[in-house]
């Protein structure tokens, strides 16, 4: 196998704003590239009787696509969604409650998995829920040569022969969660894995920072 | 109401009325409640009736379109109904609330109506296997008082006899396609033979008696009924059974009995109404719902 | 426009009315005898059937209900042979659904709803057949529903139709009329009051004000025949009964 | 989930506020709020920022069949989309009575007024047009919608160019943006929908309500104007009564209003255009504010790579063959399936575990609390990695090597660390 | 077998006579009534610009300086004291809910009923867990306005042996406004029958009994058939009340009798025709008007 080289595992340029709008109780939007997703968290609520968890607080994910209604494809990632941001939340502090996390592209140019973790990640940091630990995605693409590309746009999506999103977590770096389309080896897994732990820091870095520039004027 | 409530002192009280041939409104067990028709009560229909039966009342409109004959059979034309219990009749059916039970309806329409012993459908057939009449019969519920099943067959009755489908010319152009070509002329159409057509009976089991036309009481008293539709010849086209309870085959078999009688007497009044209102011609204004 | 001429040189429409005539308005009060009120109303050739139940207990979610009024509940629907072309739901669409909203906004202002807190008033309208003016032909008919149901109304609400064709508004508008621009009225004609206003056209603004004048008086004459209607029904009744 | 109810205190407030002609934010009657356009990165992307209101509108198109009484007609398809990220009163999915209220409005005011040349979108008569779908979504309600939707919408179409198409006999063509230029759709005129509430039985009257005002509000009267002072259609709403002079003053302020804010919609696409042209960048990341707190970026990054391949190897030579450590149920008698009994059972052993380590954790993080602090802060995020790994180990070495429960237990050791954190700041 | 079978016959317009159209008593909504201010403003009418307006239409009633306008039809506005007919519709906790044609459901209080045993009997919870034995969903009862709530609901009480559960008879739902007010509301038509005219439109008929059995308390109903001679009269009597309210006659125990007397040339299923029931109206209001002069 290939060792990949060092210029395709790169991230695009990034950015985040938090608290960006005034009726969610936590909202952020992240930027990778020209992919962009605006995150909105509603909670710790009320919920429906229907939907009440007798110990833990029931969470909710939406997707809302830029065109239409949502499909099988907004569900299915809605899913990895809810499955990562519930092994992160400390969902046990409020039974009985709701929360709700919507997320709306803004734009989509690939690795829009990712993105819409990380921006769910600064939306729930910023509606101030306990979390045992952050949580980023990293998309990698791997092209018809083996090659590894982080942080794919749409283009390099397409030409890809194997796509893989993983989130991770910042304590561990461990994997919270992992969405594979195309075919790859054991070994290409691992080193996709290696590679977004790498990358991951270079994200949880960049939550720290925006963080302490957002509370710099606090403390 | 679509349903109305009925205490045990009450449905006791009905029950030894109709063991006695005497119902609370003074009727017998086989009289029906008096009955208005009228028939091109819509004009923007080919056929069109309103029928009353005590308060129950029926708005019938059969529209005729062009469509393509079921690949099955070719050479017919076929009729869609379709029932609309609007909550004009009562708040229950508002929103969804009606779906069930004009579905039940229609279910039942078609098993009566949709079939060439019923209906003349070939003379519905244009052009075999591409064209065809197809006769959308839209029931709508304006009003709720027991017996929906007769009141409304006797609607589409009525509205079928008044029906007029423009007459169809074909022609073929030089390239072989055939074109059609509807009459302008509103008195150049073809009338639909209603001979046939049955009409619905409704009997319900209350105690060990049956009743012809109940009412929404008297249905809260019965436990099941049985639904048959007969020809002016006294033939019975079809018959269902309706409600929870059961009925023994010596009951089936006086219901019928008494469904074919009734159904027969039935047939002969109406279509004496609706030539005579034929006869009397478009000088006469109608009703509608003005009267 | 359309290659119509809505309005000939001689100032005649295309049914033969003059630009500010009524069509002829017929109505009758308490068609059915088991709704609490009912009416049947046509106008030209759009003929409606409205029909009142309540006010009475909530029905369904208790949760609508209001605590210092009664909450208006509307269903506006259309016959599947009210149209030329055959409808295939009488209702759930969106332009009925804002229709059935449109006439719960109607009657919320002309309903005296605070003599009735935690009860609920049906309203339902059917168009059995459609020529234009829908929702002023179902406000007229629900009008005279409510009266026949006896729920207080601070007056009459009366709605019409008016387009505005060679710079000369016609009042209520025939369906081949309403396709080039229509404003949509519902008045209560003593105090001069617009209940509900719409329009659906491109108009300048100059010219709203001689629209909206012609669509009032449009209104106050339709408000003319339902009193007539209602007096009649009146008179019908109670002259019959005997006085004690 | 249900929105919050305004209490009685508020409601009076506000209206008694409007009584003496003042507004919650300083504004006055007949102001607008800030109106801020800006575009994504395709054409007929954008977004409407009205005070904290903010709409996004998208413009789509497909090649569809015309619908049969129009066969030369594009279609035109509007959705306002009520996202509940705009409030948590909007459901997904669901038709709600604001939902009908809003779309019907913006189909009357767009469609209605014809201010797109449909006949344009026509390709082939009677078997291909344009279907063009204009998708509003809602991002945050803070009052009047409806206007900042019109405006979404009205800049998204004018923004919009849809792709070229060629026409070769019966063969449709359609250019991708790099063969051919995309074209503008054609814009007779720009209606923009402007709204009025009214207070106190239409005694009062406020433009451009916010969400607290439109709750307090009788009924809401919303005029669409073009700059030519044309109306393309009115509509009110909620039970108010009005009077007619009343419309007419709504209909001039309207005409004013319009005014300004086309003029605003030209300029902002004309920035963009002059943006687009010189070739430099627009989304949102450019669009995203460098001066406030709450928003941080950084460049492209690169990362050091090179002993990833490393790695991967170590981990994939350590694990060689899986080890079968999935005990196979045993079966006492054919037919007969049996969990537990007889077998490892490792799940009274586990919780007791737990619980040990929640006690051992707990004492930890109580005793740890004062005194690793400052320590922490000093060494930042690696140290308090170290101490969890300790943690760690000690649960690797109690509980058996099923993985599932190390990670258990992880997330277990893990919450302690937050709630530890979490303690930390109230001292 | 018979079914009646016709076309609708046109309405006769009554041309507005010239006794009618002088009635200015008649108002519609909209219409003022008065602008003397010294009037109070009763049901049916609002102050608009200090002026009198009525907001149904109906007839002006004046009693004293209290100015009311009586729609023809109406939900039932109970008062104080007002005999009603009504049926359970939920049996509560402590109480049961009745229709009786308001705008809102009426409450009957388990302690407004007697229950046996004993007019003063303290109410057990036991009583309480069998309220549905008294009475059930469906049941219909007689009672008397006991008090109005301020949001309009009627409570009502049975606490009188003439009030109870009904048992077996006719009930006929009318327009509350034909119902006269009189001083009883139940009567023993000599007709053979007994009928409770409720002031809420719900009217009661039901084979005049033998003796009052009293020690049920009143829930105790017979389930004995009733014969056929008073079967048929219910039935006339049942027919007779639609033909006088599809008339807007206005009800009450002499009006109902007569109308009885004049439908016995027909029978009783012929009533509900509409020739036969104009005819036998115009007897009946001859008759009431020769009573009157």
């Amino acid at each position: 196998m290939e060792v990949c080289e060092s210029s395709k595992v790169s991230l695009r340029e990034f950015g985040c704003e938090q608290n960006l709008l005034s009726r969610p109780d936590g909202s952020a939007s992240f930027v990778q590239g020209d992919t962009s997703v605006m995150a909105g968290v509603y909670g710790p609520a009320e919920v429906k009787v229907s939907k009440e968890i007798y110990d833990r607080a029931t969470l909710e994910v939406l997707i809302q696509p830029k065109v239409g209604l949502p499909t099988v494809r907004e569900r299915s990632q809605e899913q990895c969604i809810r499955e990562t941001c519930e092994a992160s939340l400390l969902l046990s502090l409020h039974p009985r409650s709701s929360l709700t996390l919507v997320l709306q592209v803004l734009h989509d140019d690939g690795s829009l998995l990712s993105c819409f973790l990380n921006a769910a990640c600064m939306a729930l940091m910023d509606a101030g829920l306990p979390m045992s630990c952050l949580f980023c995605g990293v998309t990698c693409a791997i092209n018809t040569d083996g090659q590894i590309i982080t942080d794919p746009t749409a283009a390099q999506e397409k030409e890809s022969r194997a796509l893989m999103t993983f989130a991770i977590d910042c304590a561990k770096r461990r994997v919270l969660m992992s969405s594979t389309k195309g075919s790859f080896s054991v070994h290409e897994l691992q080193q996709c894995i290696a590679v977004s732990q790498k990358a991951s820091e270079k994200i949880f870095q960049f939550y720290r920072d925006s963080v302490r520039r957002r509370y710099s004027k606090n403390l | 109401m679509a349903t109305a409530q009925v205490s045990e002192a009450e449905k006791v009280y009905i029950l030894h009325g109709i063991r006695e041939d005497l119902r609370v409104d003074g009727r017998g067990c086989e009289d029906y409640r008096h009955m208005e028709i009228e028939t091109d009560v819509v004009s923007n229909t080919d056929g069109s009736a309103k029928v009353t039966l005590g308060h129950t009342a029926v708005l019938v409109g059969i529209k005729a379109e062009i469509g393509k004959p079921r690949p099955m059979i070719p050479n017919e034309g076929y009729l869609e109904f379709f029932v609309d219990c609007s909550a004009n009749a009562t708040p229950e059916f508002e929103g969804r609330g009606g779906e069930e039970l004009g579905t039940e309806i229609s279910n039942t329409l078609y098993k009566v109506f949709n079939n060439k012993h019923s209906v003349d459908l070939q003379s519905l057939c244009i052009s075999p296997g591409e064209h065809c009449w197809v006769l959308y019969v839209d029931v709508l519920l304006l009003q709720c008082d027991g017996n929906l099943y007769d009141a409304t067959s006797v609607a589409i009755k009525a509205a079928l006899f008044s029906t007029k489908i423009p007459r169809v010319h074909i022609s073929t152009d030089d390239e072989g396609g055939k074109e059609i070509e509807l009459s302008d002329d509103p008195y150049d159409c073809m009338r639909i033979q209603v001979e046939n057509v049955p009409c619905i009976v409704t009997l319900c089991k209350v105690g060990h008696r049956h009743v012809v036309d109940a009412t929404l009481q008297e249905k809260a008293c019965s436990v099941a009924s049985l639904i048959i539709s007969v020809t002016h010849k006294g033939t019975v086209t079809c018959t269902r059974k309706v409600g929870g309870g059961s009925l023994d085959p010596e009951s089936v078999f006086e219901m019928t009995e008494a469904g074919k009688r009734v159904g027969k007497a039935l047939h002969a009044p109406l279509m004496k109404l609706l030539q005579h209102e034929e006869s009397l011609g478009r000088k006469t204004p109608k009703v509608g719902f003005l009267g | 426009m359309a290659g119509l001429e809505l309005l000939s040189d001689q100032g005649y429409r295309l049914d033969g009315r003059k630009a500010t005539e009524l069509r002829k308005v017929q109505a009758r009060m308490g068609v059915f005898a088991q709704a609490d009120g009912s009416a049947y109303l046509e106008q030209g050739n759009t003929r409606a059937l409205a029909v009142v139940y309540g006010p009475h207990e909530m029905r369904g979610s208790r949760s609508r209900t209001l605590h210092d009024r009664a909450a208006i509940n509307c269903q506006y629907s259309m016959a599947t042979f009210s149209t030329a072309e055959r409808k295939r739901r009488p209702h759930g669409d969106r332009k009925s659904t804002e229709m059935s909203l449109h006439l719960k906004q109607t009657f919320e202002a002309a309903i005296m709803t605070q003599l009735y807190p935690r009860s609920q008033i049906d309203i339902y309208v059917k168009i059995l057949q459609s020529d234009g003016g829908n929702y002023s032909v179902c406000v007229n008919a629900a009008t005279l529903a409510v009266i026949d149901a006896g729920i207080p109304m601070r007056d009459y609400v009366c709605a019409c139709s008016v387009g505005f064709v060679d710079e000369t508004p016609l009042a209520d508008l025939c369906y081949a009329e309403e396709s080039v621009s229509s404003l949509s009225v519902a008045l209560l004609p003593r105090g001069g009051q617009i209940a509900l206003l719409q329009m659906d056209a491109r108009l300048h603004q100059d010219h709203l004000e001689a629209l909206m004048e012609a669509a009032m008086t449009a209104c106050k004459g339709v408000s003319k025949v339902l009193d007539e209607v209602v007096r009649q029904h009146l008179q019908e009744a109670a002259v019959l009964n005997v006085c004690p | 989930m249900k929105d919050t109810p305004l209490s009685n205190c508020e409601r009076d407030f506000i209206l008694k506020a409007i009584e003496e002609k003042k507004r919650l934010d300083g504004r006055q009657t007949y102001d607008f709020r800030r109106i801020k356009i800006t575009f994504g990165t395709d054409y007929g992307c954008c977004f409407v920022d009205l005070g904290k209101t903010r709409v996004m509108a998208q413009v789509s198109c497909e090649l569809v069949a015309p619908k049969e009484s129009r066969p030369n007609e594009g279609i035109m398809f509007f959705n306002i989309e009520l996202s509940p990220m705009a409030s948590p009163a909007f459901e997904q999915g669901r038709q709600s009575e604001l939902s009908v209220k809003l779309n019907r409005q913006l189909e009357r005011c767009l469609r209605n007024s014809k201010c797109i040349d449909t006949e344009s979108l026509c390709v082939v008569a009677g078997e291909k047009v344009w279907q063009i779908r204009v998708d509003v979504s809602m991002l945050n309600n803070d009052g009047n919608l409806m206007d900042a939707a019109s405006v979404a919408a009205i800049t998204a179409l004018c923004h919009f160019r849809r792709p070229d198409v060629g026409i070769q006999g019966d063969e449709v063509t359609v250019y991708s943006p790099e063969e051919r230029d995309p074209i503008p759709l054609s814009i007779y005129h720009m209606p923009i929908s402007i709204s009025f509430s009214f207070f106190q039985q239409g005694t009062f009257l406020l433009v451009d309500p916010c969400e607290r005002e439109e709750r307090v509000m009788d009924g809401l009267l919303m005029i669409a104007m073009n700059k030519h002072r044309e109306i393309c259609s009115i509509q009110s709403s909620g039970g108010i009564m009005l009077l007619k002079e009343q419309v007419m003053r709504c209909s001039k302020i309207a005409a004013v209003k319009v005014s300004e804010i086309t003029e605003l919609i030209s300029k902002a696409l004309l920035n963009d255009r002059t943006a687009r042209k010189a070739g430099g960048r627009c989304g949102f990341a450019e669009s995203m504010p460098q001066e406030r707190i709450t928003a941080l970026k950084t460049d492209e990054t690169l990362m050091e790579t090179s002993d990833v391949t490393e790695r991967a190897n170590d981990i994939v030579e350590k694990a060689g063959a899986p080890p079968q450590t999935v005990p196979s149920p045993l079966v006492p008698a054919p037919g007969v399936g049996q969990v537990s009994q007889g077998q490892q059972n490792t799940w009274g052993l586990q919780e007791e575990d737990e619980d040990d380590d929640d006690d051992d954790d707990e004492q930890n993080g109580k005793e740890t609390k004062m005194e690793t602090e400052p320590q922490e802060e000093e060494k930042g995020a690696g140290d308090v990695v170290e101490i969890s790994d300790s943690e760690e180990e000690e649960v690797v070495i109690l509980t058996s090597e099923t993985s599932g429960q190390a990670k258990n237990a992880d997330s277990s050791s893990h919450q302690k660390r937050a709630a530890a954190s979490k303690r930390r700041p109230k001292k | 077998m018979a079914a009646d079978m016709r076309l609708p016959r046109v309405r006769k317009t009554l041309s507005v006579s010239e006794s009618a159209s002088h009635r200015r008593d008649l108002v519609v909504p909209g219409d003022i009534i008065t602008s003397d201010t010294g009037f109070m403003r009763g049901h049916g009418t609002y102050v608009d610009d200090d002026k009198l307006t009525a907001s149904v239409a109906g007839e002006v009633q004046r009693v004293d300086k209290l100015i009311c306008v009586r729609p023809l039809k109406t939900r039932f506005n109970g008062e104080v004291g007002d005999v009603v007919v009504g049926r359970i519709t939920e049996v509560q906790q402590k109480r049961w809910k009745v229709e009786t044609n308001s705008r809102l459901d009426s409450v009957l209080l388990l302690s407004s009923v007697n229950l046996p045993g004993g007019e003063l009997r303290r109410r057990s919870a036991e009583d309480e867990l069998t309220m549905r034995e008294y009475l059930q969903e469906g049941d219909l009862i007689s009672a008397e306005v006991q008090s109005v709530f301020s949001d309009g609901a009627l409570s009502l009480h049975t606490r009188s042996l003439k009030y109870g559960k009904l048992g077996q008879g006719v009930l006929v739902q009318l327009s509350p406004s034909l119902v006269k007010r009189q001083k009883t509301h139940f009567h023993n038509l000599p007709c053979g029958a007994s009928v409770i005219l409720g002031n809420n439109g719900f009217v009661w008929l039901y084979p005049t009994p033998g003796q009052q059995e009293e020690e049920a308390g009143g829930f105790y109903t017979s389930l004995e058939p009733v014969s056929l001679a008073d079967r048929e009269v219910i039935s006339r009597l049942r027919n007779c009340l639609l033909a006088l309210a599809a008339h807007k006659v206005l009800l009450f125990d002499t009006s109902l009798l007569y109308c009885y007397e004049s439908s016995l040339q027909h029978q009783v299923k012929d009533i509900l025709k509409p020739e036969v029931m104009e005819e036998i109206v115009m007897l009946t209001q001859q008759k009431l008007l020769e009573q009157e002069g």
